[in-house]
């Protein structure tokens, strides 16, 4: 009986200018941050008489993956013609111990300076936050004196340590902006439970950090995976990363500068990152909404 | 016994550098030696990562050197190792050019290996194009030069291909510098400075003609590779490019024929050429089985089968004059018998400090970038680059 | 070392100096607590309670004084050796970690037999209705159990001494109703000394044996609930302790002692003080009477029935007091009436606020 | 009674790898630095000091104060657009999109790309003769231009466009993790209040976001010094000089004219414009939580 | 068309049902309210008291039924536009602007002339004291204050309506207690109709015209607050009203109307009924009396002094019961009391939990 009865007033519509406006802005981003990936992708997969014709946004006439192979392991740098393979296991081996390493010590770090407040805490958190400040290059030549003295220059661990020593004021900064976001009773509740310095780390504190060990690692893996200059001076001819091999195939060219094989190897470069961020991003976004970055 | 091994360190990677460093290295390798490669692409990665290495007195056994004063510090500082002794034995003041021995000796000594001379006032063109264009044959003056490239523009491809990287303008410049000021002028600004020669309106004309050549150049320039730039004339899309001979490899690995595909011609009204002159140093390593290695790598580097070979791949010339030329191509000859006119002018690179080299290269750079810039305003900033 | 003859006090404070860099925050206090007895720390934010039980945990550093636990000196003991347990307001469970190893961490620490370690967890599980709740996590549980968990932790340490700190606040109402009692209870039970922060009177009130009432690190007076509430030291007190507050009434005393403001003269209540004084009088101690009967009179404003009794608003002479009778009331904003008390169970204090 | 001493020596040791590396690598460095920029070191350091001699070189040197110029202007541009791009992106997502998780990862993958990578992709795009450009144009829109890497006046602005397609999605997901933290209850009072959505995120949402964005900001500023690979991979300093930036001028010097001493005096310079501008930004941040926790 | 004559009522709400995703939460809810009316929506933690009050406000989109709010249907109308305000439990007050921009912030947005800005803001600055907290930032105000600003921004609407969603949960019991008289006296001065969410039942007593009290999405009693103090509905009323909790007895209603249970015997208290029934007796409503009279009996276990009164937990066959008395009692827990009711005064549940 009441269907005219109850029926009063506009029904709320559900699509709305604002709506498709905000759909518009959205679908324009999606252009733009997509686009390059896009270009990328499908040139790797371009013949170079495909490329020559300069039609970036045209479509692989097929799916050619030789690119991908040369790059993986047949592009020429210099007389080597070993693709960016063996920079690939280099940049694991690199790129795994120093970003568990730094991740460790970041949260002890953390963890130290927020609970324990030892002396001299709030100076060392400051000098290591100006050391984040500071460009790369003028460490280079000390650094290397350093570890020449050390034996350490141009080996693996070497560059493992200069990875995880520059990595720390960003780790550092993250653990310890979260742990002071946890409540201090858990601390004292642990202390009364006659829990030591490492007990309460390794039991309490860690298992507590997941989202922000995620968010470390993932930051601290994309920024060493992607460096250049550090691996270029320290890592030695043997370890050089696949960033290194990578410029090195781009930059040096043979006639027809082989647009694919470049775009391969570039994607195989970021490849690993990208493939971490697709897949973990939710727990990125989590851990950031976690606490891990204020002010 | 230890091995002959010696690490080689080098910038070469592209392809007919990377086949010229074979040539070596085969040799180098038959005689027992055992050849490792450690090459970074770039100047600056290379000089970075070599420089540390030197720093953490851990060097490579061979370096990969410019002729003249990129040099000079390392062997001032007692870094390298002399070759007195191998050039002696075979007898390099005789074999070869004064001044490719007056540039491989630090005050007296013998430092470097000389591996390859470059002559870099050449300017490349396709010939396809150019006939194209109705053009006979190379300008040998820049108002011919200009008319031809109206030509090229009229005939709808890019009249130069131009590599815009501060680095190839500089040598660009320094072939117009040469057209005005001749071998002379140009040895005595790069030597001394010559204030006079800086401040007379040659330098200005210098600059309007360089200044001219942006008319002729396309929009994707900024920031090209030479081997790019090359390409372009590889392709047909472009008629000259001005570069060293080592672009030559570049037209061989594309299989064309110097002479009937591309032509090699001197740069407009060049009266002389220009060039540059790599070589080997040899680190000290505190190793005397790489100390042996070195002496050998010299008598390698040096000995007259490799040195053509070496040429042949490169597109350079060899650093002896006792070694038989026909097996390179006609531009080397033309350049070889140059040499023998005693015709040959080192560049800035061999006179001048890397430092002065920098503000050239940084100066040749933005004039170039800047369209408004003016000739007789940037004459005296390149005259202030010797005056400091 | 002249004052320390602890046996008597299962805690005791002496001279206790704390600062916050440069803040002083306790300066010289002294508390003794009996063995077996119900301490109330009571107070309103900020005035030091959570900082006096965190030094009597070992968890603050202290500046100077000492701290007795069962007649052992621990002012520089661990926290762990003071033979202490303490619950905190935000429970502070572990979160990765079961209810059960929640309770037994300390004792694994500690390095206590496993068959002592399960006796001690069936004790507390027992004790406090855990069994069930076990392999649970601490987000799994809901607030009255967390609570009950986090009074576990404390059980199994089998210590002499609890320390509470504001155990139930983050509760809700109801809730808070039946944790107090069980609280009481487990008291009862174990026969612990417990030291117990709140600033809500109603646990205060209804749990301690005395209640130290504190102000800016200073106790203002320690003392059995209903002396506190019937006799408060001061004016501080007397305001901080009953709902709705008492009622006080600004005024002067006369040489011959006699009280007079608000229209009240009270004869001969306070010998030779002089001076400006305030009356202070409970709610419950008024009642409404006859307009021009009673020693007050005024308008009543606001009627708040709570069921079981109901406050009554009224503005007599510009001042807003309450009382408060049992059961409902006619009376209705608006309302002229009169008010009576009984001067024996009003307090009177001196301008300094001081009790006389 | 060395109290309290002994309980942190755990603390200490657990730190004492950080105090390590800050004094013998950052102290340490910077000591040695500031020291070489009073020499006239050319290829490898040396101990002949010159004074401030090369300080007033580097000041003579107009392409070091171009560096400059253009670092304060690509840093500017950088960190404002990526705060602004971010915060827009982060409050579309906030509109309870479809596809938000999506959407959130492909405004973030680029922060997993290396700036070498983001330079090389974007040159191509912005090439004229390569990318975008002949493109659009053969799509029949002549007059499109997009060359922005070739241009002397656009080509800084081109490595601002790739630095904020790199960096927009971590300022995406910090200022969403902030929206998401801010009380629902504000949207409903604003709702009653009849505040149009734009207005709320403008006057009410971005100003609480200020911790979250400062944090990005910071993050991003951190990167913002030491750019160099970004630049060298899009446009290696040019045209001209239009994109040098310091750290390329340093490494220049260092590396390639032989001039450790104007290399490290440069550096010592721009450390110092860091501290100048960071440390009383700190202070003022400090001094306004003190103040805040102090009113309370 | 049959109900739609709301000019008496302020609000009205008709067959409401609101979903979240598949859960309805509320299906066919009806309430009308008064104008002028201040009801109070009470209920357990879950209940839909905040969903209701959103649905009001406009704040909730809904599935069916219809609101109507000054005669006029707002079903779907914005929140702006429902001549509403409300007050959050939040407060929700726009923590960068100062208290001023706070509560003009609506009305600069809606365009309203500058003079009048300044009129309203004067007076609703005025009523609630903030003339000297104007252009502080909320962070510099404390909780009380906040809550007068956050009060301040509904009543700059000038809107005949108040909605508030438990405005002073957040606060302590001391201000919590005294902003309830202000709420109180600002509904006296208003005259508004007022909806107010709470789960306090003090406060729900002590403001109420009218108290909904609520459960699973469902009003279960609406009615004054003496009558539902007194004559609960149903068994959950019953239990949900007063602190401590009405004492329940079990038992057996026999055929000719008495009730059997827990040691008592009541002659003919329901005519009819039959089967389980449970008594409900509030503590306030029982007596101690000497051992062996009284119609209960038991044993102390806990006794909380509370200042003004006493509540005394006894056990009485195996059950906890409590007992309250006014002042202080001298009875201690172990010992053996009675316990005297009225039976005219306890309640009568059947076995359905509905009152008999
Ligand atoms: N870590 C600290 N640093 C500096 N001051 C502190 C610290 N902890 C507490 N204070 C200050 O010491 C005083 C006492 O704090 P305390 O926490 O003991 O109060 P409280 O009585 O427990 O209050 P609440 O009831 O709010 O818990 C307060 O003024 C507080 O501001
Ligand atoms: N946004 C939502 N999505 C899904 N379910 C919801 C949402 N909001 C509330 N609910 C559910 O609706 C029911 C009623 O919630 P509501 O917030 O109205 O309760 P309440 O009576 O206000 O409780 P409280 O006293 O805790 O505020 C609850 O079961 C809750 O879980
Ligand atoms: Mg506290
Ligand atoms: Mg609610």
């Amino acid at each position: 009986m009441s269907s005219a009865l109850l029926q009063s007033g506009p029904a709320p519509r559900k699509i709305t200018i604002g709506r498709i406006g905000l759909y518009a802005f959205l679908l324009s981003m999606v252009v733009f941050f997509a686009l390059p990936l896009f270009v990328m992708v499908i040139t790797s997969l371009k013949t170079p008489e495909e490329i020559r014709m300069a039609r970036i946004f045209a479509l692989p006439a097929g799916l050619n993956f030789s690119a991908w192979a040369e790059a993986w392991s047949g592009a020429c740098a210099g007389t080597a013609c070993n693709g960016v393979e063996a920079g690939f296991w280099n940049s694991v081996k690199i790129t795994v111990p120093a970003v568990a390493l730094s991740v460790t010590l970041g949260a002890l770090n953390g963890y130290a300076l927020s609970f324990w407040r030892p002396r001299g805490g709030k100076i060392l958190f400051a000098l290591l936050m100006a050391g984040a400040l500071v460009p790369y290059q003028i460490f280079l030549y000390p650094m290397v004196r350093v570890l020449a003295g050390l034996s350490l220059y141009n080996t693996l661990p070497g560059i493992v340590l200069v990875h995880v020593l520059f990595g720390l004021p960003l780790v550092t900064l993250l653990f310890r902006n979260y742990f002071v976001t946890l409540p201090i009773e858990l601390f004292k509740a642990a202390r009364i439970d006659g829990a030591g310095f490492w007990r309460i780390f390794g039991e309490i504190m860690l298992p507590m950090s997941v989202p922000m060990i995620v968010v470390a690692a993932m930051l601290q893996f994309t920024g060493i995976w992607n460096d250049f200059l550090l691996g270029l001076v320290f890592a030695g001819p043997d370890n050089l990363p696949m960033t290194v091999q990578l410029n090195n195939i781009v930059n040096t060219t043979t006639g027809t500068r082989q647009y694919n094989v470049d775009m391969a190897a570039t994607m195989l470069t970021a490849l690993v990152p990208l493939a971490i961020y697709f897949l973990s991003g939710r727990w990125f976004v989590r851990g950031i909404a976690a606490g891990a970055v204020k002010g | 016994q230890d091995t002959l091994k010696a690490e080689v360190f080098t910038s070469w990677t592209s392809g007919g550098e990377a086949r010229a460093v074979a040539a070596i290295r085969e040799a180098f390798e038959t005689r027992g030696g055992v050849w490792e490669t450690s090459s970074i692409a770039g100047f600056e990665n290379a000089n970075a990562a070599f420089q540390n290495r030197v720093v953490a007195g851990n060097p490579p056994t061979v370096r990969q050197s410019v002729l003249g004063m990129d040099a000079r510090e390392l062997i001032e500082m007692g870094l390298a190792n002399s070759l007195q002794a191998v050039a002696d034995a075979n007898n390099w003041r005789d074999v070869m050019a004064p001044a490719i021995y007056d540039a491989i000796s630090y005050d007296g000594e013998v430092y470097l290996a000389p591996v390859g001379i470059h002559g870099q006032s050449w300017m490349f063109y396709s010939m396809p194009v150019f006939e194209a264009a109705g053009i006979t044959e190379a300008p040998t003056t820049w108002e011919a030069f200009f008319a031809d490239m109206d030509l090229l523009k009229a005939a709808g491809v890019t009249p130069i291909a131009w590599g815009g990287q501060a680095w190839q303008e500089a040598k660009v410049f320094n072939m117009v510098l040469l057209s005005q000021v001749g071998n002379d002028g140009f040895m005595k600004i790069y030597t001394e400075g010559d204030e006079e020669i800086l401040s007379s309106d040659a330098i200005v004309k210098t600059l309007e003609i360089f200044g001219r050549l942006r008319d002729y150049v396309d929009e994707g320039a900024p920031g090209r590779n030479w081997n790019d730039a090359t390409n372009m004339v590889i392709q047909g899309q472009a008629g000259v490019q001005f570069m060293g001979d080592w672009a030559k490899g570049e037209f061989f690995a594309a299989g064309l024929a110097a002479g009937t595909d591309f032509g090699c011609a001197l740069s407009p009204a060049a009266t002389g050429m220009i060039f540059i002159a790599d070589g080997f140093l040899m680190m000290k390593t505190g190793d005397p089985a790489q100390d042996a290695a070195q002496v050998l790598m010299a008598e390698v580097a040096t000995d007259p089968a490799v040195q053509v070979a070496f040429a042949q791949a490169k597109g350079s010339i060899p650093v002896r004059t006792d070694v038989d030329t026909a097996a390179l191509d006609i531009c080397a000859q033309k350049a070889m018998s140059m040499m023998d006119e005693g015709l040959f002018v080192p560049e800035h690179a061999i006179t001048i400090s890397p430092d002065m080299v920098g503000q050239l290269t940084d100066f040749v750079g933005d004039f170039f970038a800047n369209p408004d810039a003016d000739p007789a305003d940037a004459a005296q900033q390149f005259a202030d680059i010797f005056r400091r | 070392m002249n004052t320390t003859s602890p046996a008597p006090a299962a805690v005791s404070v002496r001279d206790l100096q704390i600062r916050y860099g440069a803040a002083t925050v306790i300066d010289g206090l002294n508390i003794d607590v009996a063995a077996r007895e119900f301490l109330v720390l009571l107070g309103p934010s900020g005035c030091g309670k959570s900082t006096l039980l965190n030094a009597i945990a070992g968890l603050n550093d202290i500046a100077g004084g000492q701290i007795h636990i069962s007649g052992k000196n621990v002012t520089w003991a661990e926290p762990k050796d003071r033979g202490i347990g303490m619950v905190f307001q935000s429970y502070a469970l572990y979160p990765r970690m079961s209810v059960e190893k929640n309770l037994t961490f300390g004792l694994r620490v500690a390095g206590v037999p496993k068959d002592e370690i399960a006796r001690r967890l069936a004790h507390a599980s027992k004790l406090l209705h855990l069994d069930d709740l076990l392999q649970r996590k601490p987000a799994e549980l809901s607030g009255g159990q967390r609570q009950r968990v986090a009074i576990g932790r404390a059980l199994v340490r089998e210590v002499d001494v609890f320390l509470f700190d504001e155990p139930l606040s983050n509760l809700d109402a109801k809730l808070r109703t039946e944790l107090r009692v069980e609280i009481k209870k487990l008291h009862q039970d174990l026969g612990n000394t417990m030291i117990y922060v709140t600033h809500d009177q109603t646990e205060a009130m209804t749990l301690a044996d005395r209640i130290a009432i504190m102000r800016g690190g200073v106790i203002q007076q320690l003392a059995t609930p209903a002396e506190v509430y019937h006799r408060p030291a001061n004016l501080f007190v007397a305001g901080f302790i009953g709902a709705p507050a008492m009622n006080f009434i600004p005024g002067t005393l006369t040489a011959d002692g006699a009280f007079t403001g608000g229209g009240v003269v009270l004869p001969a209540v306070a010998a030779g003080a002089s001076g400006t004084a305030t009356l202070g009088i409970r709610p419950e101690h008024i009642t409404p009477v006859p307009v021009g009967t009673g020693a007050l009179r005024g308008t009543v404003t606001v009627v708040e029935p709570m069921g079981a009794d109901t406050v009554v608003w009224f503005d007599c002479a510009g001042q807003q007091m309450s009382l408060r009778v049992m059961g409902d009331t006619t009376l209705t904003p608006g309302t002229e009436i009169g008010a009576a008390f009984d001067p024996a169970r009003a307090s009177l204090f001196d301008a300094q606020g001081d009790r006389i | 009674m060395s109290r309290g001493k002994w309980r942190l020596r755990a603390a200490q040791l657990a730190l004492s790898p950080t105090w390590l590396t800050v004094v013998l690598v950052y102290l340490g460095t910077m000591a040695w630095t500031v020291t070489l920029s009073f020499t006239n070191s050319r290829l490898l350091p040396n101990w002949d000091f010159v004074g401030l001699a090369q300080y007033a070189r580097l000041f003579g040197t107009a392409k070091w104060t171009l560096a400059l110029q253009n670092l304060v202007v690509f840093g500017v541009l950088y960190v404002a657009g990526c705060l602004v791009l971010g915060f827009l992106l982060a409050a579309a997502l906030d509109r309870r999109v479809r596809f938000e998780s999506a959407f959130r990862t492909l405004f973030l993958y680029p922060y997993a790309m290396s700036f070498v990578v983001t330079g090389l992709i974007w040159q191509w795009l912005m090439n004229p003769t390569l990318g975008l450009q002949p493109t659009v144009q053969d799509w029949g829109w002549a007059g499109f231009r997009f060359d922005w890497v070739t241009s002397r006046t656009m080509a800084l602005y081109a490595v601002v466009l790739a630095g904020i397609w790199q960096g927009a999605g971590l300022v995406m997901v910090l200022a969403l993790a902030g929206m998401r933290g801010i009380d629902a209850e504000q949207w409903r009072a604003a709702r009653i209040d009849g505040i149009p959505v734009w207005r709320v995120y403008l006057s009410i949402i971005l100003p609480q976001l200020g911790p979250a964005l400062a944090a990005a900001a910071t993050l991003l500023s951190m990167g913002v010094i030491k750019t160099y690979d970004l630049v060298i991979a899009l446009t290696k300093g040019g045209p001209g000089s239009a994109t040098e930036v310091p750290a390329k001028f340093i490494m220049d010097n260092m590396f390639q004219r032989q001039n450790l001493g104007l290399a490290t005096a440069a550096a010592v310079v721009l450390l110092l414009s860091v501290i100048a501008i960071v440390v009383p930004f700190r202070y003022a941040a400090y001094i306004m939580a003190k103040r805040r926790a102090g009113a309370l």
